[in-house]
């Protein structure tokens, strides 16, 4: 298992990326972390001609915060996310997703850029862009355009990144005040790709009813699903039990999954609704915490 | 493993049943095929493209027409299998696609059951996502097929 | 072909590769460092894991042209130079954390920094950390009692120097 | 006597030791196969079938040939006679259609991987390069996949030249099963089923060749290297003194690493002789899961016949063993689940017959457990079913079946594989049950179980009981001898692949001797050091090899105490050995380092007054008959019935192997083989399509248990010792492993019962759980 023979560039500057990729067009592929990549160039599955390699790039490595949103650099390593104190405060449903992600040796070599453009269909993270309508910042010769995560993934391993492109950044915004939130996958063994996984997000209004609830799926489908009939659902009711299991029957209605040697299709269909059900209790017990935590200080302030 | 489904062709049994004999017609449809030459009757050497990300690879094999069924009476259906076998270095493709055309008026419903048989390295390591993809790959040829027909039927 | 220098172990080497050599190869086959073993070139057996820069990482699943200029260490350079064992070893032994030793060196390598974050680890924490790299002799049973102890010991040790 | 001798002398017998050969494992030093270098060195890489069964029409190797850095490409044209088909190691006469593969693959391919054409170049990219270029046309024939379909007289055949895929046909019958049945109050069938798994040792196969001289030196991660000398040298037509074989570190064994010939060990040292350069072949991860042979896979319909007090009255089964493509190792599998399944009850009536089927899949040969996993989980399943319809406690209705202490020798009347009587020569059953229960604690799961239920949550309790046949003959040998420099040199034929073979036998040696460990070296593995030997396998490594050790050691005892006796003036009787000395037992002060008594019992001058020169001897153990041990395993578990997982809350151990020379080692045999019988019973799984595919070739597919998977284990153990050996053990090695299917089907089953689930299979995915639940109480 070792690698066909490829060209090797290792460019400095996304322009220099940008004129490799003029150059070579589909004949080449971008190198990230290399921790999907690599293995099937091993495996000689893929025997690209030329070899882009992006770990020399300056800049795309960075996580900052601008107008409630959190930018998070292509090149970012997953274990630099999930160290992020700005992740774990401003969006935790990040940081709680990434740390499921492989095990510490992949987190510290991949990067977020490269598992979302790798897009394997039951990778944790394509989830939660869908879930949170997170954005993709992708640089072409003409420029920079901006794809929402519900236009990005097409189907398996495939995204709407041209050849002549590169993602250089995705955006997702802050967390919401009141708002609960819950990563849940079922694998196997810990570590592997999920059998199902559910990102989930919760808000309360201040009166304890529901605000707004999102649901993203992976494992599921080609591509990462977001759960709209589900999430329609959950904004008319109040958040509690009998709905989630409502939830969970429109979630299960809205996937297509296939059957491999590690479950059934009716298998994972199942377990999208019960990790539904489980992922809004956990959500809306965290968003129960800060809603009371945010009544007690508006007492306290009231009082004081 | 075995992809089953149902496919409307907007146009009559026999406009269709033309259609799927036609070697323009399957080497325009099939994804990623890039060359399909007659190499006797009802059979071609072929030339296919094929990948899903990095994974790419060219199989080249043989088409193959078989068991063709076209009785003359339109309330009985057609049939007809499509037989492919296509090796490359990643692997081999064998399809035995059996097709089921019935007049419903003036539409044709197509009945699909294919076996389809992935072999070496794809098979391998791609199990995960090779009946999602296989789906999708017949989806396509239909879809396309369903779009020469349309075009056919405008431009006759 | 590049030219690339790469420090190992403290020992700077410089070398001329393919681009395709993964370092693994690069580390076994160029340097003779024949320490580091491969148990699968696909990134889930962790056999291969070295530190580069630090951090622990996958050395199957780097190209060698990738770590010009970086650090590595490998498992010939945890133990002092004297050849006193680095804790952990000793640890190991002590309990019977191995058995055939081939997946061993994966398993030090990925524990030395992590216990240097993790310096007081519970069992659970420990079969997390150890959750990527496989073993097929020890059941794990023995490496999860080698962790404890070398915790302990490289805490007493701490313990010592600041006394 | 001997025995009560070696007892009295015990100073680490029995001592947790640590290992000798840790450090240089833990530094980096160990030396692997792909460790070996050489600065001319070629390397190989096979061309495989990616067809399960197909007619090779033409290879066409011209690119690959043109390639630059190509040395040579092989195909089956080129090997001649040398091409096979390779022996059939272990003929037997219920195996009416043995048939082997040949080094690489003539006009047909029979499974996915078998080897087609070799590539030799100047690296394993460049011999990937040219493999690549290799065309090989097939023509795709029908397939024999599925066990069942393939045992039927229509199926496509395996072997054109066969008439059916029954390789091998066997029955056998012991007592009267039909008179036992005519009285049972109480028939119950059932139908079992076991998937195949793999070992998938951490290092895959690999071989190295160097042509020195007249000869070849050869680098094998064989667990036989002794065996695969002679058989190598006889294929080849070299005499055996120019072919060394050395088995240096290897990274587990597990059983497939025994298997002989691999194809490969017949093309890297035929290249390597052809190109006069050294050749190294490493087996990829991939190739691992294909071209190494794997197990597990039966199909068992049994019914026994049971009195209404729960007595055990007699059990009949008819099973279907896949071989896979081809037998080259017999039907040692199968014999070995039949001569497993009875287990530790008073069975008198045992009606037993299997079809060995070949299909179109890769070998079997025996993996750690070799069988016995399956014939434990029939006959422990079926004592659970019995408990069940006599509404009796699992535990009393093995009780009730128990062989007692006092009535060993017990035969079960069959042939073991190793053509002697399968005849139980120790143990203490009942004793095993109290130990278990000890640990287990089932009043307490009892409390568990019912609290658990009114919280929605379902936990359960399995156990399972085993007796193993081990350490079988013909036959291991040692040589000791006591250097002038007072070291102690300890050479054995047979292999290591972890078991610590270099500190156990050196325990033995220094026990009998009065040194150190730490002054024994061993050397294992070795032609040049040990030219005779047989293997380590079947938890026969300790047994035949820690004896002959034993024998070998006392015989240079005896000579030291004579030599020494006449150096220091004294009868041989008086000598005593400790402290690396030899010395006068009644004026200890009066004594001669061991160094010194060797350097004089090798005279420069004079003659030879003490027989052959110097402190040696070898000694050889033969035993009659395998040993049994045996052992007790119980789980606790918590199964989520909404997502099929299984959660191992405790699991317990209790282990009889005899006395233990080394009960760490012991322990870390029986934590590795626990982990391996678990991976078979909720993650590993190779899974082929109906077309003969393998759909698992990498560890993300093919599951091996994490530290995370595999639970603390509790262990106890009792110490029985074998009259057969003069040390008394028993052997260890596979005893982890063999109960785990049994034990977790139990407690699955256990936690289940609400739901009506039955467990008739092995190995279980949450995907099939949660089908089970599904479906339980229709299929009850």
């Amino acid at each position: 298992m070792k690698p066909a023979r490829f060209d090797y560039y290792d460019p400095t500057s996304v322009d220099e990326v940008l004129a490799l990729l003029q150059q070579y067009g589909d004949e080449a592929k971008l190198l990230a972390g290399g921790q999907s990549l690599i293995p099937i160039l091993n495996m000689r599955l893929a025997k690209p001609a030329v070899l882009i390699d992006l770990n020399r790039v300056a800049g795309l490595a960075y996580i900052r915060e601008l107008d409630s949103q959190l930018q998070i650099g292509a090149l970012t390593r997953h274990a630099e996310v999930e160290r992020s104190p700005l992740i774990a405060t401003r969006q935790p449903l990040l940081a709680e997703t990434v740390r499921q992600i492989g095990h510490s040796q992949i987190r510290n070599r991949g990067t977020i850029g490269g598992s979302l453009a790798h897009a394997d269909p039951a990778a944790e993270l394509p989830a939660v862009m869908v879930a949170l309508d997170g954005t993709f910042c992708l640089r072409g010769p003409s420029g920079v355009r901006e794809v929402p995560a519900g236009e990005f993934f097409l189907m398996y391993f495939t995204t709407c990144i041209r050849p002549d492109e590169i993602l250089t950044e995705v955006r997702v915004p802050v967390l919401p005040p009141r708002t609960g939130y819950a990563f849940l996958e079922l694998s196997r063994r810990h570590g592997d790709f999920a059998l199902a996984g559910v990102a989930c997000t919760l808000t309360l209004a201040a009166d304890g009813t529901m605000a707004d609830c999102r649901l993203g799926l992976t494992g599921v489908s080609m591509t990462p699903v977001r759960a709209t009939a589900a999430e329609a659902r959950l904004q008319e009711g109040r958040p509690e039990p009998g709905l989630f299991a409502e939830a969970a029957g429109l979630v299960r209605a809205a996937v297509a999954p296939e059957s491999d040697v590690h479950g059934s299709a009716e298998y994972r269909r199942h377990l999208a609704g019960v990790l539904t059900e489980r992922a809004l209790a956990t959500a809306l017990q965290r968003a129960s915490v800060l809603l009371e935590t945010e009544q007690l200080e508006t007492e306290g302030g009231r009082e004081g | 493993m075995q992809v089953t489904g149902d496919f409307q062709f907007e146009g009559p049994r026999l406009s269709v049943w033309a259609l799927l004999n036609d070697p323009i017609v399957l080497a325009r449809c099939t994804p990623g095929c890039e060359e399909l030459t007659p190499d006797g009757p009802d059979r071609y050497q072929a030339t296919v493209k094929i990948g899903l990300a990095a994974v790419k690879g060219t199989y080249t094999g043989v088409f193959r027409i078989a068991d063709k069924q076209e009785p003359a009476s339109t309330t009985q259906p057609a049939t007809m299998t499509l037989q492919i076998e296509m090796s490359g270095s990643s692997g081999f493709v064998n399809v035995a696609g059996r097709m089921e055309l019935a007049d419903n008026g003036p539409v044709t419903r197509l009945h699909y059951d294919w076996d389809v048989q992935v072999g070496g390295p794809i098979a391998m390591v791609g199990q995960r996502v090779l009946a999602g993809v296989a789906r999708w790959i017949i989806g396509d040829f239909f879809g396309a097929a369903g779009k020469e027909l349309a075009a056919r039927q405008q431009a006759g | 072909m590049r030219s690339i220098t790469v420090n190992v172990n403290g020992r700077a080497y410089t070398r001329t590769v393919e681009p395709r050599l993964l370092l693994s190869d690069f580390i076994r086959h160029e340097l003779g460092l024949t320490g580091t073993h491969v148990g699968c070139e696909h990134g889930v057996c962790g056999a291969c894991t070295v530190l580069a820069d630090g951090l622990a990482i996958r050395s199957c699943l780097t190209l060698a042209v990738q770590m010009d200029g970086a650090s590595i260490t490998t498992v010939e350079g945890l133990a002092a130079k004297g050849g006193e064992l680095h804790p952990l070893q000793a640890a190991f032994r002590e309990a019977h954390g191995l058995q055939c030793g081939f997946c061993t060196p994966g398993f030090l390598m990925t524990l030395v920094p992590w216990l240097a974050e993790h310096p007081q680890p519970t069992d659970a924490e420990i079969r997390e950390a150890l959750s990527g790299n496989l073993c097929r002799c020890t059941g794990y049973q023995n490496i999860v009692r080698a962790v404890k102890l070398a915790a302990d010991a490289m805490a007493d040790r701490k313990g010592g120097d600041g006394a | 006597m001997s025995s009560t001798l070696a007892q009295s002398r015990r100073k680490t017998f029995g001592e947790r030791v640590r290992r000798i050969e840790d450090p240089r494992l833990l530094t980096g030093q160990g030396c692997f196969v792909d460790d070996i270098d050489r600065p001319d060195m070629l390397h190989g890489a096979v061309v495989r079938s990616p067809y399960a069964h197909a007619r090779i029409r033409r290879i066409d190797v011209s690119r690959a040939l043109a390639l630059p850095g190509v040395a040579l490409v092989l195909t089956a044209a080129d090997l001649g006679e040398r091409n096979g088909p390779l022996p059939l190691l272990i003929p037997h006469e219920d195996l009416q259609y043995g048939r082997t593969q040949s080094a690489l693959a003539v006009d047909e391919v029979r499974h996915v991987g078998e080897a087609v054409a070799f590539v030799v170049a100047s690296s394993r990219y460049i011999a990937e390069d040219a493999a690549d270029l290799i065309e090989v046309a097939y023509e795709p024939l029908p397939v024999a996949a599925d066990l069942e379909a393939a045992a039927r007289p229509d199926a496509p055949r395996v072997h054109a030249d066969t008439p059916h895929n029954i390789g091998g046909h066997y029955v056998r019958h012991v007592g009267d099963y039909a008179a036992a049945r005519a009285r049972a109050d109480l028939i119950l069938t059932e139908r079992f089923r076991i998937d195949r798994g793999t070992a998938s040792s951490l290092e895959t196969r690999g071989i190295v060749a160097i042509p020195e001289g007249p000869g070849l030196t050869m680098y094998v991660s064989t667990q036989a290297p002794v065996a695969l000398r002679a058989g190598l040298a006889n294929w080849f037509g070299l005499p055996e003194m120019h072919l060394r074989l050395i088995a240096p570190d290897v990274g587990g064994g597990f059983g497939p690493k025994v298997m002989m010939f691999y194809p490969e060990e017949v093309l890297i040292p035929f290249a390597a002789m052809q190109l006069k350069r050294p050749v190294k072949w490493i087996e990829d991860r991939r190739e691992n899961f294909f071209a190494t042979t794997q197990e597990r896979e039966q199909i068992h319909d049994v019914e026994v016949a049971v009195a209404s007090d729960g007595t055990l009255l007699g059990l009949k089964t008819n099973l279907l063993h896949d071989s896979g493509a081809y037998t080259p190792y017999g039907i040692q599998v199968p014999i070995i689940s039949v001569t497993t399944l009875p287990g530790p009850y008073r069975l008198r009536n045992y009606d037993v017959e299997f079809r060995a089927v070949y299909t179109n899949k890769p070998t079997v040969t025996p993996y750690r457990g070799a069988g016995r996993p399956h014939g434990v989980f029939v006959m422990e399943r079926m004592m659970d079913r019995i408990a069940e319809a006599l509404a009796l406690d699992p535990l009393e209705v093995r009780r009730r079946n128990f062989i007692q202490p006092d009535e060993f020798p017990w035969d079960t009347g069959l042939i073991y594989q190793d053509w002697a009587p399968c005849k139980y020569d120790s143990g203490n059953y009942p004793e095993l049950a109290r130990r278990l229960e000890a640990l287990a604690d089932p009043a307490a799961v009892q409390v568990e179980q019912e609290r658990a239920r009114t919280a929605g949550r379902y936990v359960g309790l399995g156990r399972a009981f085993y007796v193993e046949g081990a350490g079988p003959g013909p036959y291991e040998g040692v040589r000791v001898r006591i250097e002038p420099s007072g070291k102690v040199e300890v050479a054995t034929g047979v292999g290591t692949q972890g078991q610590g073979h270099c500190t156990t036998f050196a325990q033995v040696v220094a026990d009998e001797l009065g040194v150190a460990v730490t002054d024994v070296y061993v050397t294992t593995g070795d032609t040049a050091a040990m030219g005779w030997g047989i293997g380590t396998f079947a938890s026969r490594a300790a047994v035949l090899v820690g004896n002959a050790a034993a024998l070998a050691a006392q015989a240079v005892a005896e000579k030291t105490r004579r030599v020494a006796a006449h150096l220091l003036e004294c009868s041989p009787l008086d000598v005593e050995l400790a402290d690396g000395q030899a010395r006068v037992k009644a004026a200890p002060d009066r004594a001669l380092p061991l160094g010194t008594v060797a350097a004089r019992a090798n005279p420069l001058r004079g003659t030879l007054a003490f027989g052959e020169p110097g402190l040696e001897a070898t000694r050889f153990f033969s035993p009659q008959q395998s040993t049994f041990p045996s052992g007790a395993h119980a789980a606790v578990v918590e199964v989520d019935p909404e997502t099929g997982f299984v959660k191992i809350l405790k699991y317990c151990v209790v282990h009889d192997c005899g006395p233990m020379i080394n009960p760490m080692i012991v322990e870390g045999q029986v934590h590795g083989g626990v982990a391996q019988g678990l991976g078979g019973t909720l993650w590993e799984k190779l899974v082929y399509d109906e077309h003969g595919q393998l759909l698992t070739t990498t560890y993300a597919d093919y599951l091996l248990p994490t530290a995370m998977d595999v639970p603390e284990m509790l262990l106890d153990h009792i110490e029985t010792p074998s009259p057969l050996n003069p040390l008394g053990i028993k052997g260890a090695g596979e005893a982890g492993v063999i109960p785990c299917a049994a034990v977790m089907a139990a407690a699955i089953e256990d936690a289940l019962r609400p739901f009506g689930v039955r467990i008739r299979e092995m190995p279980l995915s949450p995907s099939r759980i949660r089908e089970l639940i599904a479906g339980g109480g229709v299929r009850g």
